[in-house]
């Protein structure tokens, strides 16, 4: 794939989402994607939030805001509504948040793994319940300070391993993904509705209101956050995981931590604790 | 409603994150706390985001407040940012007579028109803010400028409800803040 | 579509969009250096604002949509767009 | 009529509902496990199995996904299937209200039974009553024929464009679920020209796309939500518009939201909902025999509440006594309330006892029901008494 | 009283709610975001991590984990808290029914807001009212000082060994938990002797080992049952007891089960819960001024049901219009049908007027609770208008 | 751990369960492993079924029955209520399904263990959900015949794999068992019982009744499970596993699957597959 | 109750796992679909398991059976296994005049005491469905022994019962195992 | 402990068992073989219905709990265990 053969159209515009935020970005580069042969199921999160309120409809393909809880069992019954009337060429995608995944949707997303049906579920971490004011979930980073983790007693439990989780789950498709790569993620979504069954995408987003930064770094920090090996791109397929970008240059985390105000309070031993993490899970 | 209990309603405009709410509050806990009076102070809330224009309000009595409506016909209009001025109506439903205040650095011949009927005051808060705290942040600036043209609050209430409400490191130059644009209004 | 008064319940037209983003704004992306028809401000704009000219490749913004984030600025590798702020007066 | 070819069946009522999910032709049926219900299920995977009905079975891992999986089978357009009872019902409580205030017009089978705490698999109504404010059509019934043919007529009254919201047909546990009977199993030429295929009226169409079951502030919101109320009052009528085609077709009518037994000239009629009305049958024949002026209201509708039938029925007796397999803990049993509110400014107001009782599967035998009744003959006008804990 | 030491504070009532729990010495807070409720459990993350607050925080990953883990603290024999809203009550329901069942004597503050669908983050109270049959104590409040006082109050009446049943909290959103007023916050010590530390009745004690929350069939299920009941109306006595108490302590005193605001000699009244009675206190006062005998009733407990306080005071009154910002879809809001219910039977019943309105967060400003209450004063005794709806 | 170690008292009689069950043994076995400062939580299944019913209670040490989705959160509540009172020393024990585990409660699962409060969350794993009468969970073997998946459907999706799934938590501890190996199993428990954190130990337990085989052969039949490879007894401590026994002979699948009228509807083919996917894992 | 409407009330009693329910269930088919007669069965349920006694009941009249109480007073009762005689009061509330049917291989003299006023009958069905059916499942035997005993249902109906409700390939060995019993008790 | 009586809410005091389940069991195992104390049988029960005599280290069989499923005798090594069939004349 490449840049000038992305859709021109747009898809989704004029969302209440703040400026610069990466979640907005992944929803525009999905629908893309998938070209308007696609129906997006979205839990209560900021890209629902944002999009949902009468009479404003940001959404220029089908939508429909689900509970909380509820995405990937909505996904389930969508497609097997289309498969019985013989439109399985029909993509059907989920984007959920961070907390609606790892929290308290993975329960139905573990099930509708179990149960088989075509569905792409898209898994949008912008690292906190951010809807709702920047609340620590499953998916918040040691270290992290939230408005239910304020420093001094931030974060102190580790990120839950949404990728190693599904492919537990012995997931035809699994990636990971970050809206600053968007071909790459493009193609992982493309890939992901070629398989007939279950898959899931993981996508680390940048949210300058709840990390605390600049609107116009958005793209520049998901970058780094791969680039220090905060995140990866991978991919999950026929039960191996496999690296599908290694940075050119490798950055030390201290300089990712810098640029959010969440990480403002880590002390340099703290510091040097994640980036041990790091080094230790890159061997 | 009751005219014998006249009640002082006070709508902030401003942008998502700008401090209006804050604003909104510090002014209500300035009288209600400082000067004996009643209080109560409340955002507007809404599906938005950063950026997107907010409001706030604060009721202020004699008497304890009680109603729990919503404020449709304000006495005074403070608006945080005058980029405000071209996207919303900031002078619905006030009432006659009612004190407008606005952070620009325009004169207001210069503003959109505004009907006669209202006292219009323009102070150049974001300046002030800028030299006193170093950052845009004009709630303080306004409410200074606030007990500078209006009888709603003293400059020494706003004072103690900055000092009770913003981090202590912050505190004396929102304050150095409040005072220079109380000050740039003609308080005294 | 012959149904479109009488659907009951919390539904609406997809792509109704009565309120646009531009009044967010402050500032403005203006494009002032050389570009290089890269599209890297096109794909990295969130509201998708940034609209490539077919015929002559140029990059033109819509300011109906621009929140004035600023990521076009910065992502532009030849740094051809500037931010103009808004005075309250445009 | 001429062309109805129903067979007898000598089935539980749990197996006419799985009867009656294959004779609507719904597409796909989810649904999780828990007693009583499970039967149903169970049936339905069986006639899948066996070739006998084409329907895809979802498994899920909860109610709160099944009746999900339901409301996504309709968004793209078919017909869907689920079933529960008591934890289950609980369970998918927030999915409930969700599918009402959205106008999904989905079917549901509830088995009635306790919910915990105390638990008890067995049988009384407090897991329906439970979810009497969340904006579902309940319709009591009280045999297995009844659980049938409702649960054909629900997918009509259900999908009715005045409607457009979720029905519930509640049965009893175990006396109605689990217990074998005849019925008369209708062919299914007979049952489409009844049913016909889904129409539906907003879908997940990539061709004219809609935001569907979104949100709104204020005036937006309570204009959907006063429509809801209006079509939820309407589905009063169409469920008897509905009921009177059924009877022309298949020659069974139940009287609508209401059915009155032996209330002509009677001083104190019982009130109940479901499987025991059979019983209270039984009991007012008895004491008509005896010379007592008694008579049963069944209550078939319980949302939407039938307050006009009720008015007209009980405002000429002296005394009602009514039956809850329930209660508003703190309060009183819900259908007591209910219809208290239903009566409410009558100028010479019935007596209005509350029994509470067939609690956790307890019986409530005919004795226990001649002592409602011969309580209310005893009560005077405008009274009501505190309510009272029958299974002793 | 002499020795209150109170600070007065600006706060929201959500931080007047946090600082409760902080005083309540609870040992473990377990809940989970919802909007309006976050900021109670932010300002408690807040108090913990500044060492003001001595209590265990437990990150969950939803509400139906959040009330089972204050369940668990529960049985440890240590005090929990918990709070939510809408979706978040819901999701709870299960838990809720569970936990009233089985005699846990929990508080949990609910910031009442409306539930989907519609999606609405604004205020009614649809979500508090469809768990009226769950067993919950429910107690709605009216201002920061109101929700402040009745959380520590609260525990006293769950724990109180006549009661053991779990407390609801009511706060109404934005317009209550939202807005900054000057409260009282009480000091430590005051309320140490107020509220005693928790005397559990059973734990999971090794050296005297129970089963706890088991079942039982039939007259063993209904016993249990019964009591509840019986616990649930005991409760409204154990409600007037804790309030004068706390008034003697504080100060502070409202009502009990429904106060009565300028009642005397009234022709009509407008029955409300929660934040709303502010504004209506106005419009009464404003109405009495222009010579109308108006009159508010405001409904503090709705769970236990206050039938015997309503029907003393509206009995006299011409007519009642009832304020409902909710409705059981189907029949008619809530509030009017079990108040219709309590006054059921009174020999020249007041009229009583239903108006469904501030749902999905509108505003009901004072024009119209004036219109209500001239409704009301223009209605004939025994009619019962048919529901209107408001926010138009 | 040697037999005669083992605390001869009883801990749990007169349950209304089948005779011949293994989860009544492992209930058994569980409670003198840890002895009788420990407390239960038993969500909705077969064992609370047959356990609470009053006025018969067969637990002689506390016990609570859990609502069915809520077993780990009610461990992590008990846990830190415990922790406040300074009862660090009592054993918070999960005694759940496999319903309760892989399907409805694993978003608590999930929730309890990001959590980190100390408790040993057991699952006993029949296969399907027995207690409503034997329909199939997510822990349902692969061809096995339930009342929802009735041959010739039968089970057509592979069992989840919750170690995999624990696992990728990083909970500090996890093992599998068998009741027909019960020191390998209490000594697992015991080895849980002394880690700070969420501990996950998962048991086979076959059940006649549900399984198809006569109440005697219910040892015999654990043994095939892991002499035949269909299940294995494993650790999972410090981010690694380990086989902690080894079957002295390898049994063809066959001769498993025979014993089972669940699995009688099987043709040759299939048990081959069942056979080939069992060799393969082995390497 | 109503007398006019006489109701015939079986209970059956049994092990968990032994068939009572589905003996219940064939008698109500046999007379409901082939007697033109009204019926209703069901099982009494607990939380029991396997081997632990049960119970399951048949109501057969000639009027439509809307009753939904539970059988207190039975007309005939019928033992599958007799070891539950040590264990239940299986006579308890029964008629007077109710028929009594035990599967044992004692005679009736050597049961524990069963009141003159109930018409007990022995038959060893398990000894019967060994022979017919290989398996000692004894339900469709006591089917066959009732319709010998009681005017309760005709062998007849009983066959076509368990024609139409078993699987096909044992039919006709419950059949002959009816049929052997209702010989064995004098039935012709 | 005092509060015995009102404690409310369904709970019972642990380990009541009114009803024994020896009456569920149509068979009784009976020790008539060599038996060489290995416990096997006893661990294996799932009723904890055989008991091992301190002083002898001989293995008994308590009735009252046994549901006769027939481990013991088939998880003995040296076969020491019969099952004994009731025929309703204990
Ligand atoms: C049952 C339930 N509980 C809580 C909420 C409140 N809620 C809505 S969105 C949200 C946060 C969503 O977080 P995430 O999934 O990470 O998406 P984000 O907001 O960060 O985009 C919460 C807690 C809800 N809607 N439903
Ligand atoms: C919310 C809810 N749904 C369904 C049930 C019904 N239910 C009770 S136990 C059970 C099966 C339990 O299966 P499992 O966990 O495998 O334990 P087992 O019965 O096999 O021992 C089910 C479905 C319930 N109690 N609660
Ligand atoms: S809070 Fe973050 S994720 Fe949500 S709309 Fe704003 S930038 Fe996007
Ligand atoms: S400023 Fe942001 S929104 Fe505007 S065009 Fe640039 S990238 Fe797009
Ligand atoms: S990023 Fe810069 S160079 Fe590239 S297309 Fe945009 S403006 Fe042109
Ligand atoms: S059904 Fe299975 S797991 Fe349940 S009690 Fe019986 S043998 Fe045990
Ligand atoms: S037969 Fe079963 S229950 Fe009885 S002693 Fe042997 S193993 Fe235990
Ligand atoms: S298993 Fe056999 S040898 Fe071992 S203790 Fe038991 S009876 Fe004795
Ligand atoms: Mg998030
Ligand atoms: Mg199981």
């Amino acid at each position: 794939m490449k840049l000038k053969d992305i859709a021109k159209e747009e898809f989704y515009r004029a969302s209440y989402g703040c400026a610069g935020c990466a979640a907005v970005l992944m929803v525009r580069l999905t629908i893309k994607a998938l070209g308007k042969n696609s129906v997006y199921v979205v839990p209560a999160n900021c890209i629902s939030t944002v999009s949902c309120y009468y009479p404003q409809a940001p959404f220029f393909v089908p939508f429909t805001v689900m509970a909380f809880a509820a995405t990937a069992a909505a996904l389930s019954g969508i497609s097997a509504g289309f498969r019985r009337r013989g439109r399985e060429d029909i993509h059907v995608v989920g984007l959920s948040g961070d907390g609606g995944t790892a929290d308290i949707g993975i329960q139905a997303l573990s099930g509708a793994i179990d149960c088989g049906n075509k569905f792409i579920y898209i898994c949008y971490d912008n690292e906190a319940y951010m809807n709702t004011g920047i609340q620590r979930s499953g998916l918040t980073p040691y270290g992290a300070a939230t408005s239910t983790t304020p420093s001094p007693c931030f974060e102190n439990r580790p990120k839950k391993d949404m990728m190693r989780i599904v492919a537990a789950h012995d997931i035809p498709y699994a990636a990971t993904a970050c809206t600053s790569y968007p071909l790459d993620y493009m193609e992982k979504v493309v890939k992901a509705s070629q398989v007939n069954g279950p898959t899931y995408i993981h996508i680390l987003a940048p949210c300058p209101t709840g990390w605390g930064f600049p609107p116009d770094e958005t793209i520049e920090i998901g970058r780094m956050a791969v680039e220090s090996g905060m995140w990866h791109l991978t991919e999950f397929e026929n039960g191996e995981f496999r690296t599908t970008y290694t940075p050119k240059r490798q950055r030390p985390v201290s300089e990712y931590l810098a640029t959010q105000t969440r990480f403002r309070h880590l002390s340099p031993e703290q510091i040097a604790a994640i980036q041990k993490e790091i080094d230790a899970a890159r061997d | 409603m009751n005219q014998k209990r006249r009640l002082e309603e006070v709508r902030w405009h401003g942008r998502g994150g700008q401090g209006a709410v804050l604003g909104a509050s510090m002014l209500g806990s300035a009288v209600a706390l400082y000067e004996g009076k009643y209080a109560v102070s409340f955002p507007s809330f809404g599906a938005e985001r950063r950026g997107a224009p907010v409001q706030a309000f604060t009721r202020i009595s004699d008497h304890a407040i009680r109603t729990r409506s919503q404020i449709y016909n304000p006495t005074t209009i403070i608006v945080l940012d005058d980029t405000l001025l071209d996207v919303v109506d900031i002078t619905s439903g006030a009432r006659d007579g009612a004190s407008i205040l606005i952070n620009t650095r325009k004169p207001a011949g210069r503003l959109p028109k505004i009907p006669d009927s209202l006292n219009v005051t323009t102070v150049d808060a974001t300046e002030i803010a800028r030299e006193n705290i170093g950052v845009a942040i004009v709630n303080t600036a306004m409410l200074g400028a606030l007990a500078g043209v209006t009888g709603l609050v003293s400059l020494d209430s706003i004072k103690k409800a900055i000092a009770s409400t913003l981090p202590e490191k912050v505190v004396d130059r929102n304050i150095a803040a409040a005072e220079a644009a109380y000050k740039k209004v003609g308080g005294k | 579509m012959k149904k479109e008064k009488s659907i009951p319940g919390p539904v609406q037209k997809a792509g109704t969009i009565p309120t646009r983003m531009g009044s967010w704004s402050t500032a403005k992306p203006v494009l002032k250096g050389k570009c290089t028809f890269c599209l890297f401000c096109w794909v990295f704009c969130p509201e998708g604002a940034i609209v490539q000219d077919e015929a002559n490749r140029k990059v033109t913004f819509n300011f109906e949509d621009c929140k004035g984030c600023g990521i076009c600025v910065r992502e532009c590798p030849t740094k051809a767009i500037e931010m103009v702020e808004q005075q309250g007066d445009k | 009529m001429a062309t109805e070819m129903s067979v007898r069946k000598y089935i539980t009522a749990n197996e006419a509902v799985a009867q009656a999910a294959r004779l609507a032709r719904v597409d796909v049926v989810a649904a999780y496990p828990i007693t009583p219900q499970t039967s149903i299920v169970e049936k339905i995977a069986k006639y899948i199995a066996d070739g006998e009905m084409d329907a895809d079975y979802i498994k899920v891992e909860s109610e709160h996904s099944a009746l999900t999986a339901c409301m996504g089978v309709r968004m793209a357009g078919a017909r869907a299937f689920t079933s529960t009872s008591s934890q289950g019902l609980e369970y998918m409580h927030e999915m409930l209200a969700y599918a009402a205030g959205g106008r999904y017009p989905l079917v549901l089978v509830n088995v009635c039974r306790s919910v915990a705490l105390p638990w008890s698999i067995w049988g009384d109504q407090q897991d329906a009553i439970q979810q009497r404010d969340t904006g579902w059509i309940q319709i009591f019934t009280e045999t297995g024929q009844e659980a049938l043919d409702m649960v054909l007529q629900a997918y009509r009254i259900a999908e009715d464009h005045r409607v457009l919201l979720p029905v519930m047909i509640c049965l009893d546990s175990f006396i109605q679920s689990h217990t074998e009977e005849l019925v008369q199993v209708p062919d299914q030429k007979t049952v489409d020209s009844f049913l016909p295929r889904y129409d539906p009226v907003v879908t997940l169409d990539v061709d004219n796309p809609y935001s569907i079951s979104v949100g709104g502030f204020g005036k937006h919101y309570a204009r959907w939500r006063e429509e809801q109320q209006t079509a939820a009052e309407k589905a009063g009528e169409i469920i008897l518009e509905v009921g009177d085609e059924f009877a022309r077709i298949f020659g069974r009518h139940y009287g609508g939201l209401i059915e009155e037994y032996r209330c002509d000239g009677a001083e104190a009629v019982l009130v109940a909902m479901g499987a025991f009305t059979g019983t209270a049958r039984e009991v007012v024949d008895e004491m008509r025999d005896e010379g007592k002026n008694v008579g049963l209201v069944k209550v078939r509708a319980f949302r939407p509440f039938p307050v006009e039938p009720l008015r007209k029925v009980i405002s000429p007796v002296k005394a009602a006594a009514v039956l809850d397999r329930d209660c508003s803990w703190g309060y009183e049993g819900a259908l007591a309330t209910d219809m208290k509110a239903a009566l409410y400014g009558l100028p010479n107001p019935p007596a209005i006892l509350n029994f509470i009782g067939g609690l956790g599967g307890a019986d409530v035998p005919p004795e226990r029901m001649k002592y409602m009744l011969e309580k209310a003959l005893a009560a005077d006008r405008g009274t009501t008494p505190h309510l009272e804990f029958i299974d002793r």
